[in-house]
């Protein structure tokens, strides 16, 4: 072995998916700088997913990354029978003794900052909010984002629909649009599509996850970064150094990891917004203030 | 010019070197693409095999893969054999593992004895039940089932999300939309030890026997042929056309069903809404490979889920893109249909002989 | 068309030549050396049994098959015989030859004028020229005789209705050699004749005739010349001027074909009553209003009518398959609560449907299995729901062997036999049970002399065994030679029955147009 | 009444009438193929085909209409295999549907995978932009409805007019007519059953290709793997509703469009009461009813799914 560690990742949506980009990238960053040697399948079918896992762990894979959400026993039960593998699995569970690590996209903290800005920025006081499939992934974004915009704006009101795929631009799209005729002024854009529909209709847009603004010139208000490296390079480390253990890596998603991060387009947010937001930002770093993590199905509130 | 005829009789040789043909042919075809993504064409065959059946863990995994297709492949022999075009099997399966989950994961507690023929049970009326309403509208109202069913699908599979979020979510799941796990008692035990096959193979293996003798041997069977050969001339005969076409709906739907039931307490032991990659619509292509044929469609399905599963385990071996497994699964279905034609029809040039030649004339 | 009228071939020269003409079907010769020669003018009638053949020649002449030798020469320009591309239709067609199929080749979707218009035009035109068209097509009708309603759908014409658009299919581009298999067929009697006047007036302006028909009358009344085929061989070949229509049937069948006779027979209780029953919405072509009947044990009541009458509807009734909207209907002296097939089956009534193929056989399950249909859930043939295979196979050897069923065996494909066997196949299922009525509706529409007398020969058997006939049929010579008495069926109304010896066929042909009984007689 | 605001804003049918566009191409291939005798259940896998082909085309620096002939191209192409194997060799129409779909799929996915093996989001073009006609976009209601909509929505109505025109008015359509309902017909007045049959396949699959290719072009400017939603399979439910017509297939188009823009505003408006689920289905349970509504058995191409050989009973 040339010092290399071999990485896997197993992901049940192409790569391109928002959520899973971010590992993808952050993995090939490592490949990147030679840390590691990373192989991947992507768009793995929950029937077919525990059949991966063990292939990779047969051909002596050192980390295996991916999601565990559906396929929560399978995975577990393969993790116990490769204790010399270390997975790496997002997971809403705890980790699981002695060689399965849990991960989550604990960005609810940017999220919420996201949210103030939106809420002054509104002007109709009516948000709209396009979400994929109704997860604990999603739904805490939602709730860390509507609690935000509530603090700073009580008169605020909200309207949330699901399209139920996790890729059917055209289809969030038009349900952004719905709420666009509804009175929205500002869209929370979870799905793409939904930007588009925000710069079509020459409104603002809050991202999330990945920055896209450089997509929508004007119209991505602020976005709620996920950055995956802390916790990515965090594992790598502890596989090399043998010291892989069954932790909760969720911290490493917060914005005190640097796992979570704030960008905001002060040209276009009112005034004072990005400042207010920043200034939470410093309380939430410094403990001062703690964002509420709720995983419950997000309602409309008009 | 060139024209088929029907062999007047099937040639054994050419039935089995027509799949063998279909086969290479397939692997031929696969190794374009594997080419253009600049994988080692041999190696990658040697792979897809050893991938398949190289160990018991690829056999074992083949076989797991082929269990739903077994029963979703004979719910569409023995819906088309009775010319009842139900597109809805991917639904029907759906139906059956809520119902599994529904029953056996802790509504009812009682001995495996009891438990296990009980969620097989459930699943079966659950799908049975669900092919029940485009066979009433159909004869009812005329609606064409292809219609009703394939609607149903999405229907079906969006109910399944609401239960999972609502009345039949798992309090522990952390809010994810999954169901509690059937209970130890209504698991259908695993066949091989650590591995992930499950007796949910048997009970596609029994339903196989079962669909053969069905419609071999009883009046039942033979009504279904008689409706789906000619539904006029069975009705003249004063068959009960309508109870028929019910019945064929029922048992379609149920043997769907048990594929839903095998999946959530055979292999996965939850319900997710995305328990199928396409059983259902995959189960079509095994009963039309199978020729209708209740057997056969144990061989097809194995051979489809064979397939898929060397084929991925390649594309992890040698690192190219996973939806080449897909590609060669689409290539050797389509190369496969064309080998049984060959062992069907033979290949004419049409050149005549001409009656001056053929012939003296004075 | 490229056909003008310069150097047509004169009357007596050969407009067509078929030429050794050899076909096999795996191992089976459907023809073997066939030579037939065409004169201009001259009307060839094509005789033979039941898959004798004629059908295959006919269809290698018009390139939906391709023969394995021979050649097929058609009178070109010049009036020289040129030789036709094999397997085309497009080229036959062009070279003026067409086709009127045993078999209709209609779209039901479209109008009758759609149809015949089908291909006249290239396929890239920007629309349809129709009124070209139309106007040829009237002029066409007016001079052949030809009357249907243009416009209307296919699928809502009567079967004689579309046979005239066959016909106006083959004439309207302008065929110079026009092969009719089997269009008397479906035709009623007067349809028969005036398709003969139109087919004399053609010939006379240079048209030639292949015609097929089993009917001997119809052959005898049309054709110039007679070729008979058997076994795919040509047999024979004979100037009508000098036929003999004994000799004829025996050159077809190969054997003395028996001319049945009705004998006297004994007159029982009755069976099937029907009295003022009425059937099917009012507004439909073919409802019955007010229909009394009775057939007794032991008589033949037959039903003649132009189709299309109620006729279906009545056979529909007595068959279990429809039931009364008012009125009563009595079978075996009680009145029917249950109308299901199934039980007027089991209760001994016969039912030999009008379509064969369609109602009759179901042509994927094997003669075996069709044999047996009615019954399957008899304790015979299945017990606790599984089939008793050896007893259902015994059955079916002995019915094809009590009716000379011609087949591979109980195994063999129902789709596979002739027309013919087909309705053998049909009267061994019904008639094998005793049955005490008998419901026999078209009993020998397409079939050969030889299985014409067959079926004769069961229907007046089963009459003599005490069994009553209702046979319906647009057949009168039939209806005449087998009945005692007879009923005309038009506008959905019956007639009164009348002996059989009481009545002329002109009588009953102006009944079935409608006339009452006192005007016609 | 909200429910009722809703029904009568123009931008609720402009979204109905989006929706529908992909489906109108959809459903006319759809027909026409099965006009022809041939169910093509490939059409789920040409639209990806051809959102992908058309899209990959203008990514690679080609102008949009050239996309949108690569995506037709395309979809003709996969047409073609459905139609070799069912056609001529008469194979089932239902598993080579299927093949098909799964063939033009995982090819799709392959290519767009391999040619872009390390994007992390989705590339971009510049998709067509919604015209505004001059004068007609400023008709009360009707402007924005049908005139602020991007080409393809306008290529689509005009599609629906062609195919109508050339089912009913031309003598091609005869022939198309004829040889689904009766292949016979066609032999015995010297046309090929079996050019007709490729050639209506292949036309009818060029449509789903553009259907596809609106997805990319118009309705978005990305190709995402799975984004095709199902909405092959819509299509061909839709064909039998629309009883095998052009303007009934429109007609279903814009209503099945409607029940899905009616179904994203709902959950606006009473969206907190009841679990999303129940208004995504609508649109499927709503089209349901409406076939129950409208079914009648009479209109089936006789002819679907019975393969013809010449020479052959
Ligand atoms: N396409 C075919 N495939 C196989 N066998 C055929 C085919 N067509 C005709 N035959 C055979 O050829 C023989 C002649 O059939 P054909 O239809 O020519 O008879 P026919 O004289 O027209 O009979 P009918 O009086 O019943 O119309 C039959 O015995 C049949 O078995
Ligand atoms: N699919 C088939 N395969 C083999 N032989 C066939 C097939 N179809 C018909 N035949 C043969 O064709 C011959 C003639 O049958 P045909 O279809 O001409 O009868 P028919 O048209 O029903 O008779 P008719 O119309 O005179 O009552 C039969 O001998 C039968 O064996
Ligand atoms: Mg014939
Ligand atoms: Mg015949």
């Amino acid at each position: 072995q040339d010092g290399k560690i071999r990485v896997a990742g197993i992901y049940t949506v192409p790569v391109e998916q928002q959520w899973v980009s971010r590992i993808h990238k952050a993995l090939n960053a490592a490949q990147e700088r030679g840390d590691i040697e990373y192989v991947y399948s992507e768009n793995v079918s929950n029937t077919d997913y525990e059949r991966v896992m063990r292939e990779y762990a047969e051909q002596g894979m050192d980390l295996v990354v991916g999601e565990a959400f559906s396929v929560e026993r399978a995975a577990r039960k393969v993790a116990a029978e490769y204790p010399d593998t270390a997975f790496l699995m997002g997971s809403s569970f705890p980790a699981q003794e002695p060689n399965l690590a849990v991960f989550d996209n604990y960005i609810h903290e940017p999220a919420y900052l996201t949210g103030m800005i939106a809420g002054e920025a509104t002007e109709s006081n009516v948000i709209g909010m396009v979400g994929g499939f109704a997860i604990p992934e999603v739904n805490r974004l939602m709730h860390a984002f509507m609690a935000g915009a509530t603090e700073v704006n009580p008169e605020v009101r909200f309207l949330v629909s699901f399209i139920n795929s996790w890729y059917d631009p055209p289809k969030a799209k038009e349900a952004a649009f719905a709420m666009v005729d509804r009175g929205a002024d500002i869209l929370y854009a979870e799905r793409f599509g939904v930007a588009d529909a925000a710069r079509e209709r020459g409104i603002k847009a809050i991202g999330n996850v990945i920055d896209t603004s450089g997509d929508y010139p004007g119209t991505i208000l602020a976005s709620a970064i996920w950055h995956m490296e802390p916790t990515i390079d965090k594992a790598i480390e502890a596989v090399k150094n043998d010291t892989f253990a069954a932790e909760d890596y969720g911290q490493y998603s917060y914005m005190s990891h640097g796992g979570g991060s704030l960008v905001a387009d002060e040209e276009l947010a009112p005034e004072g917004a990005v400042e207010a937001a920043k200034a939470k930002q410093e309380e939430i770093l410094s403990g001062a203030f703690e964002v509420e993590v709720d995983d419950t199905e997000p309602k409309s509130t008009m | 010019m060139i024209r088929f005829e029907p062999r007047p009789e099937r040639n054994r040789l050419l039935r089995v070197a027509a799949p063998i043909g279909a086969a290479a042919a397939a692997l031929v075809l696969a190794a374009i693409p594997l080419a253009f993504a600049g994988a080692p064409v041999l190696r990658a065959y040697a792979l897809m095999f050893s991938g398949a059946f190289g160990s018991v863990f690829a056999l074992t995994e083949t076989l797991t893969r082929a269990t739903p297709l077994i029963l979703t492949g004979l719910a569409a022999v023995v819906a088309f054999r009775a010319k009842l075009w139900n597109i809805g099997l991917e639904g029907q399966l759906y139906a059956g593992a809520l119902a599994a989950v529904a029953v056996g994961s802790g509504a009812i507690m009682a001995p495996a004895g009891v438990m296990v023929p009980l969620v097989l049970i459930a699943g079966f009326a659950a799908g049975a039940l669900l092919m029940l309403g485009p066979a009433l509208l159909k004869l009812k109202f005329g609606a064409d089932e292809v219609v009703t069913t394939l609607l149903l699908n999405f229907v079906v599979i969006l109910f399944v999300q609401m239960m999972l979020e609502g009345p039949l979510q798992d309090p522990m799941s952390m809010g994810w939309p999954q169901s509690a796990p059937v209970v130890d008692e209504a698991v259908l035990p695993p066949l091989v030890e650590r591995m992930r096959l499950h007796s949910g193979l048997l009970v596609g293996l029994v339903a196989a026997a079962v669909v053969h003798v069905l419609f071999r041997h009883t009046v039942w069977g033979y009504e279904m042929r008689a409706v789906g050969e000619n539904a006029s001339a069975a009705r003249y005969a004063g068959i009960p056309v309508s109870g028929t076409l019910v019945r064929v709906a029922l048992i379609s739907g149920g043997l769907a069903g048990l594929a839903g039931v095998g999946e959530v307490a055979g292999l996965k032991g939850y319900l997710t809404a995305d328990l199928s990659p396409g059983f259902g619509y995959a189960g079509i292509v095994v009963a039309m490979l199978a020729a209708l044929s209740p057997l056969g469609a144990v061989l097809a399905a194995v051979f489809v889920a064979a397939v898929f599963v060397g084929a991925d385990s390649m594309s992890r071996a040698i690192g190219v893109s996973s939806y080449l497994a897909d590609l060669v699964v689409a290539l050797s279905l389509l190369c496969v249909l064309v080998g049984g034609f060959v062992t069907r029809y033979r290949i004419r040039r049409v050149t005549r002989h001409h009656a001056t030649a053929g012939r003296e004339r004075a | 068309m490229t056909h003008g009228t310069a150097a047509e071939p004169a009357a007596g020269e050969a407009v067509l030549s078929l030429r050794g003409i050899t076909k096999r079907f795996g191992s089976l010769v459907a023809n073997e050396a066939v030579d037939l020669d065409v004169r201009r003018g001259e009307v060839v009638a094509l005789l033979g049994e039941n898959g004798a053949g004629k059908t295959t020649l006919m269809n290698i002449l018009f390139g939906h098959y391709v023969a394995d030798e021979g050649d097929v020469l058609v009178a070109g320009e010049g009036g020289d015989l040129q030789e036709l591309d094999a397997g085309s239709p497009r080229a036959a067609l062009a070279a003026g030859i067409g086709m009127v199929h045993q078999h209709f080749t209609l779209a039901e979707n479209l109008s009758g004028f759609e149809n015949i218009i089908l291909g006249t035009q290239g396929l890239l035109d920007l629309s349809v020229s129709r009124r070209g068209a139309r106007r040829k097509l009237e002029a066409l009708m007016r001079e052949a005789g030809l009357d249907v309603a243009l416009d209307r759908q296919v699928s809502r014409l009567s079967v004689g209705e579309k046979q005239r658009i066959e016909i106006l299919k083959a004439l309207y581009r302008d065929a110079r050699i026009l092969v009719m298999d089997e269009p008397t067929a479906v035709l009623t009697p007067q349809e028969v004749e005036r398709l003969f006047e139109t087919l004399r007036r053609l010939t006379s302006g240079g048209l030639s005739v292949i015609f097929i028909a089993h009917k001997l009358s119809e052959v005898l009344a049309i054709a110039d010349r007679i070729v008979v085929l058997r076994g795919g061989r040509k047999v024979g070949e004979t100037a009508r001027s000098v036929a003999d229509r004994r000799l004829i049937a025996e050159m077809m069948v190969g054997r003395h074909v028996p001319t049945t006779r009705r004998e006297p027979g004994r007159r029982g209780g009755v069976l099937l009553e029907l009295r003022d029953v009425s059937s099917g919405e009012p507004s439909d072509r073919g409802a019955l209003t007010e229909v009394s009947l009775a057939v007794a044990a032991g008589e033949i009541i037959g039903i003649a009518g132009v189709s299309g009458n109620g006729q279906s509807r009545l056979s529909a009734l007595v068959a279990g398959l429809a039931r009364p909207r008012g009125g009563v209907l009595r079978l075996f002296g009680s009145e029917v609560s249950h109308h299901d097939p199934r039980r007027f089956a089991a209760a001994g009534v016969a039912r030999i449907p009008e379509d064969r193929h369609h109602d009759g056989i179901i042509g994927g399950m094997t003669v075996a299995e069709n044999v047996v249909v009615e019954e399957i859930r008899a304790k015979d043939y299945s017990r606790w729901g599984f089939l008793r295979k050896k007893a259902i196979r015994s059955r079916a050897e002995a019915a094809i062997r009590g009716y000379d069923v011609r087949c591979q065996g109980p195994d063999a494909p129902a789709r596979q036999l002739s027309g013919g066997n087909m309705q053998k196949l049909i009267l061994a299922r019904v008639l094998d049970r005793a049955p005490r009525l008998v419901l026999a509706n078209q009993p020998t529409r397409g079939l050969d002399v030889g299985a014409q007398s067959e079926v004769h020969r069961r229907l007046l058997e089963a009459r003599a065994r005490g069994a009553g006939v209702l046979l319906i049929s647009e057949d009168l010579d039939e209806l005449l030679s087998l009945s005692d008495r007879v009923a005309v069926m038009h506008g959905g109304r019956l007639s009164e029955a009348i002996e059989t010896e009481r009545v002329g066929r002109t009588t009953l042909g102006l009944m079935m147009a409608g006339h009452g009984r006192e005007e016609a007689a | 009444m909200e429910i009722l605001e809703i029904l009568i804003s123009a931008n609720f049918w402009a979204a109905a009438i989006r929706i529908a566009t992909p489906l109108i191409f959809g459903v006319l291939g759809a027909l026409v193929c099965e006009r022809a005798g041939v169910l093509n259940l490939g059409i789920e896998g040409i639209f990806v085909a051809g959102a992908m082909a058309g899209w990959l085309a203008v990514y690679l620096g080609l102008p949009l209409w050239a996309g949108v002939a690569i995506a037709a191209i395309v979809g003709g192409a996969f047409g073609l295999i459905h139609a070799g194997l069912t056609v001529p060799l008469g194979l089932s129409q239902h598993v080579s549907g299927i093949g098909v779909t799964m063939l033009a799929t995982s090819l799709s996915y392959f290519v767009y995978r391999t040619a872009l093996p390390n994007v992390s989001s989705p590339p971009r073009i510049v998709p067509f932009q919604p015209v505004d006609v001059p004068v007609l976009s400023d008709i009360p209601f009707l402007g924005p409805v049908l005139f602020s909509q991007t080409p393809l929505t306008w290529l689509a109505f005009a599609m629906v007019l062609v195919v109508a025109w050339l089912l009913y008015r031309t003598p091609l359509g005869l022939a198309l007519r004829a040889v689904g309902d009766n292949p016979a017909s066609v032999d015995a007045q010297g046309m090929s059953v079996t050019s007709l049959r490729i050639g209506a396949v292949v036309a009818g699959s060029a449509l789903m290709g553009i259907g596809g290719a609106f997805l990319t072009m118009s309705a978005f400017d990305a190709f995402f793997f799975g984004m095709v939603n199902g909405r092959g399979w819509i299509c061909i439910a839709l064909t039998v509703f629309a009883s095998w017509r052009p303007g009934k297939a429109l007609l279903g188009a814009i209503l099945f469009g409607a029940f899905d823009a009616f179904q994203v505003r709902l959950q606006t408006v009473i969206g907190s009461a009841l679990p999303s689920q129940i208004f995504l289905m609508l649109p499927y349970v709503l089209s349901i009813l409406a076939l129950v509504l409208v079914a009648r058995r009479a209109d089936y191409p006789r002819a679907l799914l019975q393969p013809w050989f010449q020479g052959q009973r």
